[in-house]
């Protein structure tokens, strides 16, 4: 038997966040994207983001989605590479890379969003 | 070549193996050899039912499942035998139950239950002399009852942690005087030849019906039980009582399970008669086994079959009247197999069937507590034990009814697996004779450098033609005294085969050569059986003796091999409730 | 009508590498089973061709192989379920070792099924009679009961395709047998075997299981219910 | 055992050799689509961060995103969207909702609602030069 990278406890409550967190992206998701093309110019105007930055449901909307996006896809990506058999040294250095990305981007979009 | 020692060795892991090695207690060693993994055993393939008298759905006691299997039997059947099934069957099945088999269940969510060939209850209970109509006494899971049960005895295995042999081909017994001292078996991945030395062995290899051309049995069913105990010299008991079911798909003898006119369904000929109203008049489709196929042979034979495209004849099972949720819910895999394999729709059109080889009512004999038994004297065997199919103990006599099979398997492979537990706790090893391998290594050295002409494949076909057509549902002195010399020549013809793998990895084509040995062998004794008995009872219908000879024949046949001609002993046959009378339905 | 079998040979004996043969047999007509044309390649042609077989209708389980890329029975599949006008290829199960020919190492997949405790257990005394069962609770059984072992479903799953410790798809068919068994008290230590790194959580309803059960068990089902059963006692 | 049994073929041989039925697909497509959007969602961030640098970095880049190429890539970049939302939401009836038993109905609704919502986002998102276009006939 090869070692586990991760966590040794049930898998149920990634596997049901994974579920929960993908509902939640089908609202946020699609919701962006309408919002950013109905008016093309609200999402690709700085006038327009800072406008809508100063609204605190709207920074709610983007820390919502940055902080599920990331851990959804992330904990996603790590589920596929837990499906290959690896050597322990790889997949722990996989889950390492996973886990300090996800943690930097988190940090730099949280910081984009706040500095308004 | 490897040794093992062990304190029962068990062959074959079909319901009768699993359910005696489930027996063997703690403390004591116990292998179980299996040509194939344990859960591929024919025992899966049984369909219909298991009966037992539990009374779920209707009113049933165990004396009337008792009279029927006698009656059933031909009064063939040791009535102190019978007695033993249908009082234990009630146990047994409650057992399955609780081991977590999955059964059909009645509305108050007891085992459900449904009618079957042969089984019947007087019309007014308290009397027993009444006219009897059909009862519903066979327990069933769908109709995959013997699936269910193979499984749920092997789960049990694993919980027991008994200790497999897969895919071992058995060769031979060893016999060191008297007694049974283990077995040669053959590893089919490396074709290492192993010897397994143990105090008991218990012989539970199921039946022959590969004799045949056209069976319901599964491509290992090749008798190979029959052969060792008959190449050691000793008995076979009743082989010419082979049963035919009247129902197998045309050509290919799958089995349509009896399921399918206990639900309803009935045959017709090519006249849309519902012929069986002329047979059997009170039970109909229902009427046993035996008086079935001899009914459909003969409607055939007047001209009232269907033709076939390949000239050869069939008659109608017709399900399409029933209900779709029963075919469905209750019949499932057997509408399916109709489907699949002949491009049917039984629930629009009728299904095409012929009888099919299906079951050795004869076989190794043995007491109630499956010791096997060298004479008519019942003189037992120390250390070998058989149970199943594979042996004769004898609760089927002439014509074993549906449901019956599964039954014996539990009752008889759970009282040998007891009365082995008892006796390997007093028993010494028997001494290994030092050539215990030889005629194995032998036959293999023999069939791997062989470099005849026959090949296996044409060789087998002969012979099962020859068996259809000569020792088939109707026999006479004729076909039998030539089939004498047919297998003869086939035997001769044997010694000239040669295979084509050389190899020792997965030699199946080695493996097949030595069943057709044990094919040849065992049809010996169910020609010579067939040949010496001149009168017609049960699943034996002879066209030049058509009736029943109580006198003459109220009596087994023990065949012996012998370098000639094989030697024929009688035993008499146990009766204790129920005098024969006329077996009218 | 004459029909070419494309099959995968190797024997361990004599080749590196699996190899391909071509062998051209006669079928009386499209209703001829695979497992026939099978026999006749073995008996009329090449008696070293391998594999394993037993019941010839789809109950033993013995001979799942791949046909066309995908797992069958080679005794449940007709001729006229494939086409036969080009060569049929017939190679072993795939994601599993090949012994020779068609035959295939099932020692690891029989491993993971008796892993997930399939024996019903319940100490408390038995009942004289039957532990009764509603006709609904037994039917809940059934269709996971139907399973012959066959190994069709779990070598078809691309997650044992990816990590052969994946207990897959039978194991887990198997797990529910007993989970939802009315009668059975061992639910928590099945939940547990399967609740692991290789367990059930590597399936990813991909279906490939159901389209190969010859037994038309739709197992990705009853694995969603144990998923179920198992969300709800973990959180 | 005297000798070793052959191993099988790797994983991506297997899975680009085996039959595949719509199941199959809908599951490699998830997988792509997941890894893609993932990855999209890392530039997309860091692309942002020219939010914190002030309008002028912003908008210069928005120019460039605002090219009629960036505007097709991301109409595409919407059908991966879509593809994988609403194949997740049939996993979760899957998964949830015995949606096992007619997984290859909602399929053909995911693939049918994703094809028009994708039509749908396209028009939104062109509706200008669509507009042009129809003047122009004019
Ligand atoms: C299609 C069909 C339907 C049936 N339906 C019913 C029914 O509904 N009700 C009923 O009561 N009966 C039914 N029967 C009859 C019943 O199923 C069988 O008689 C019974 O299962 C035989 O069981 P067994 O344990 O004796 O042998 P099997 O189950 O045949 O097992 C034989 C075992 O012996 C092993 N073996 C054989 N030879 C060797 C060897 N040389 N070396 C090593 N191992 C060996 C095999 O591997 C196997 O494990 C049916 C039979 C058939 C064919
Ligand atoms: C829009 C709504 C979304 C839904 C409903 C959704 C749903 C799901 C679900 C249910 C899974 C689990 C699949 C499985 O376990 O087999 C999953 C996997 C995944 N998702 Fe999403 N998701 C959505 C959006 C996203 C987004 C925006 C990203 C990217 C950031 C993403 C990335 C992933 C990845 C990488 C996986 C792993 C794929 C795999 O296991 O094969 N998802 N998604
Ligand atoms: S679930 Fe189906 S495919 Fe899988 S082993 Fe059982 S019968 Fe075979
Ligand atoms: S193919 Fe495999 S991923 Fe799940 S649905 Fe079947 S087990
Ligand atoms: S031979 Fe039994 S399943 Fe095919």
């Amino acid at each position: 038997m090869y070692k586990h990278t991760g966590s040794r406890g049930s898998g149920a409550p990634g596997w049901v966040l994974q579920r929960i967190t993908g509902l939640l992206l089908v609202i946020v998701v699609i919701g962006h994207y309408f919002v950013m093309h109905a008016d093309p110019a609200s999402g690709h105007t700085y006038a327009a983001v800072l406008e809508r930055m100063h609204h605190p449901l709207w920074k709610m909307f983007d820390l919502t989605f940055i902080t599920v996006g990331l851990w959804h896809g992330l904990n996603g990506t790590w589920g596929i590479f837990r499906d290959y058999k690896m050597k322990p040294a790889v997949s722990l250095t996989i889950y390492g890379v996973i886990i300090l990305s996800g943690i930097a981007f988190w940090v730099l979009g949280v910081n984009t969003i706040l500095s308004f | 070549m490897i040794k093992h020692q062990y304190d029962v060795v068990i062959i074959g892991a079909g319901g009768a193996g699993l359910r005696a090695a489930l027996e063997i207690p703690e403390g004591f060693s116990c292998a179980v050899l299996s040509k194939v993994f344990p859960t591929r055993s024919h025992t899966g393939a049984a369909q219909g039912g298991i009966g037992a008298a539990l009374g779920n759905e209707e009113e049933d006691s165990w004396e009337w499942h008792m009279f029927d299997t006698v009656k059933g039997s031909d009064y063939l059947g040791d009535q102190e035998a019978t007695e033993i099934m249908a009082k234990d069957a009630i146990r047994a099945i409650i057992e399955l139950e609780h081991m977590g088999m999955p059964f059909s269940r009645t509305p108050e969510g007891k085992i459900a239950q449904r009618r079957f060939g042969g089984h019947t209850r007087p019309e007014k209970p308290d009397d027993p002399d009444s006219k009897r109509v059909a009862v519903r006494r066979s327990c069933y899971s769908a109709d995959r009852t013997g699936h269910v049960m193979l499984h749920t005895l092997y789960e049990n295995c694993i919980k027991q942690k008994v200790h497999f042999f897969s895919e071992f081909f058995v060769t031979d017994l060893i016999m060191s005087g008297k007694s049974c001292a283990g077995v040669v078996a053959m590893d089919v991945a490396t074709s290492e030849v192993h010897v397994f030395h143990a105090k008991a062995v218990m012989l539970a290899t199921g039946g022959y019906g590969r004799v045949f051309r056209i069976t319901s049995n599964a491509h290992v069913g090749t008798g190979d039980g029959f052969s060792f105990v008959y190449n050691n010299g000793l008995p076979l008991q009743d082989m010419e009582f082979v049963q035919f079911h009247p129902t197998g798909l045309w050509k290919l003898g799958i089995l349509i399970s009896e399921a399918a006119r206990g639900e309803g369904g009935i045959l017709l000929n090519n006249k849309g008669e519902r012929f069986m109203e002329r047979y059997a008049p009170t039970v109909k489709d229902l009427a046993p086994r035996d008086m079935v196929s001899r009914a459909i042979i003969t409607e055939i034979r007047e001209g009232r079959g269907f033709k076939g495209s390949d000239g050869t004849f069939y008659v109608h099972l017709d399900v399409s009247h029933l209900p779709k949720e029963v075919l469905n819910d209750k019949l499932p895999e057997i509408t399916g197999f109709a489907r699949t394999y002949l491009g049917v729709e039984p629930t629009r059109e009728p299904i095409p069937v012929q009888p099919t080889a299906h079951y050795a009512m004869g076989g190794i004999p043995t007491t109630v507590d499956a010791e096997v038994t060298r004479d008519k004297k019942n003189t037992k065997v120390p250390g070998l034990y058989a149970a199943g199919e594979a042996a004769c103990v004898s609760v089927h006599g002439a014509n074993r009814l549906g449901t019956n099979s599964l039954l014996d398997l539990i009752v008889f492979g759970r009282r040998g697996g007891k009365a082995i537990a008892k006796f390997i706790k007093g028993a010494e090893f028997a001494l290994l004779p030092e050539d215990a391998a030889d005629r194995t290594l032998e036959r293999i050295d023999h069939l791997m450098n062989s470099k005849g002409k026959e090949k296996v494949g044409p060789l087998r076909t002969e012979l099962q033609e020859r068996m259809m057509e000569k020792v088939g549902v109707f026999r006479n002195k004729k076909d039998l005294t030539e089939m004498t010399s047919e297998i003869k020549s086939l035997r001769e013809r044997y010694r000239e085969v040669s295979i084509d793998d050389k190899g020792k990895i997965f030699n199946t084509d080695l493996v097949e050569a030595i069943e057709l040995g044990n094919l040849i062998d065992t049809a010996e004794p169910i020609i010579y059986g067939a040949l010496v008995r001149e009168e017609s009872r049960g699943a034996h219908s002879r066209e030049d003796f058509p009736k029943r000879d109580d006198k003459k024949w109220l009596k087994h046949t023990l065949v012996y091999k012998t370098d000639g001609k094989p030697k024929v002993d009688y035993k008499p046959v146990s009766i204790t409730r129920f005098q024969p009378k006329e077996r009218k339905y | 009508m004459k029909v070419t079998l494309r099959i995968q040979r190797y024997n361990p004996e004599r080749d590196s590498e699996p190899y391909y043969q071509e062998f051209i047999v006669e079928a009386g007509d499209e209703k001829e089973r695979i497992l026939d044309l099978l026999h006749q390649v073995k008996w009329k042609f090449d008696g070293t061709l391998t594999f394993r077989r037993s019941c010839a209708h789809g109950v033993c389980g013995s001979d799942g192989i791949r046909i066309n890329g995908r797992n069958r029975l080679a005794c449940s599949t007709l001729l006229r379920d494939v086409n036969y006008r080009k060569p049929i290829v017939i190679e072993p199960l795939p994601s599993i070792p090949i012994i020779k020919d068609l035959i295939v190492d099932m020692s690891d997949f029989y491993r993971k099924y008796e892993a997930v405790k399939p024996y019903m257990v319940n100490n408390s005394p038995p009942p004289e009679h039957e532990r009764y069962q509603s006709n609904d609770d037994a039917e809940k059984l059934f269709e996971s009961a139907k399973c012959i072992l066959c190994a069709c479903c779990t070598t078809s799953c691309p997650s044992s395709w990816s990590d052969d410790n994946y207990i897959g798809p039978a194991a887990l068919l198997k797990a529910y047998r007993f989970v939802f068994d009315t009668r059975d008290e061992a639910a928590d230590e099945r939940l547990d075997a399967v609740d692991t790194p290789d367990g059930i959580w590597r399936c990813h309803t991909i279906f490939n299981c159901v389209e190969a059960c010859p037994k038309e068990i739709n197992l990705t089902w009853h694995i969603s219910q144990l998923k179920k059963r198992l969300t709800e006692r973990e959180m | 055992m005297a000798y070793q049994p052959k191993p099988p073929d790797g994983w991506l041989k297997t899975n680009l050799r085996y039959y595949k039925h719509p199941g199959s697909w809908a599951w490699i497509l998830h997988r792509i689509t997941g890894l893609g959007l993932t990855a999209y969602i890392f530039v997309h961030i860091y692309a942002l961060t020219t939010l914190t640098q002030g309008p002028k970095a912003f908008d210069d880049e928005m120019k460039l995103f605002s090219t009629p190429v960036f505007k097709v890539l991301e109409w595409l970049l919407f059908s991966l969207v879509l593809y994988h939302a609403f194949n997740g939401v049939r996993i979760v009836l899957v998964d949830w909702a015995n949606g096992a038993k007619y997984h290859k109905k909602i399929l053909t609704v995911v693939y049918g609602l994703g094809v028009v919502l994708f039509i749908g986002m396209g028009i939104l998102m062109f509706r200008e030069p669509i507009a042009n276009m129809f003047a122009s006939l004019k």
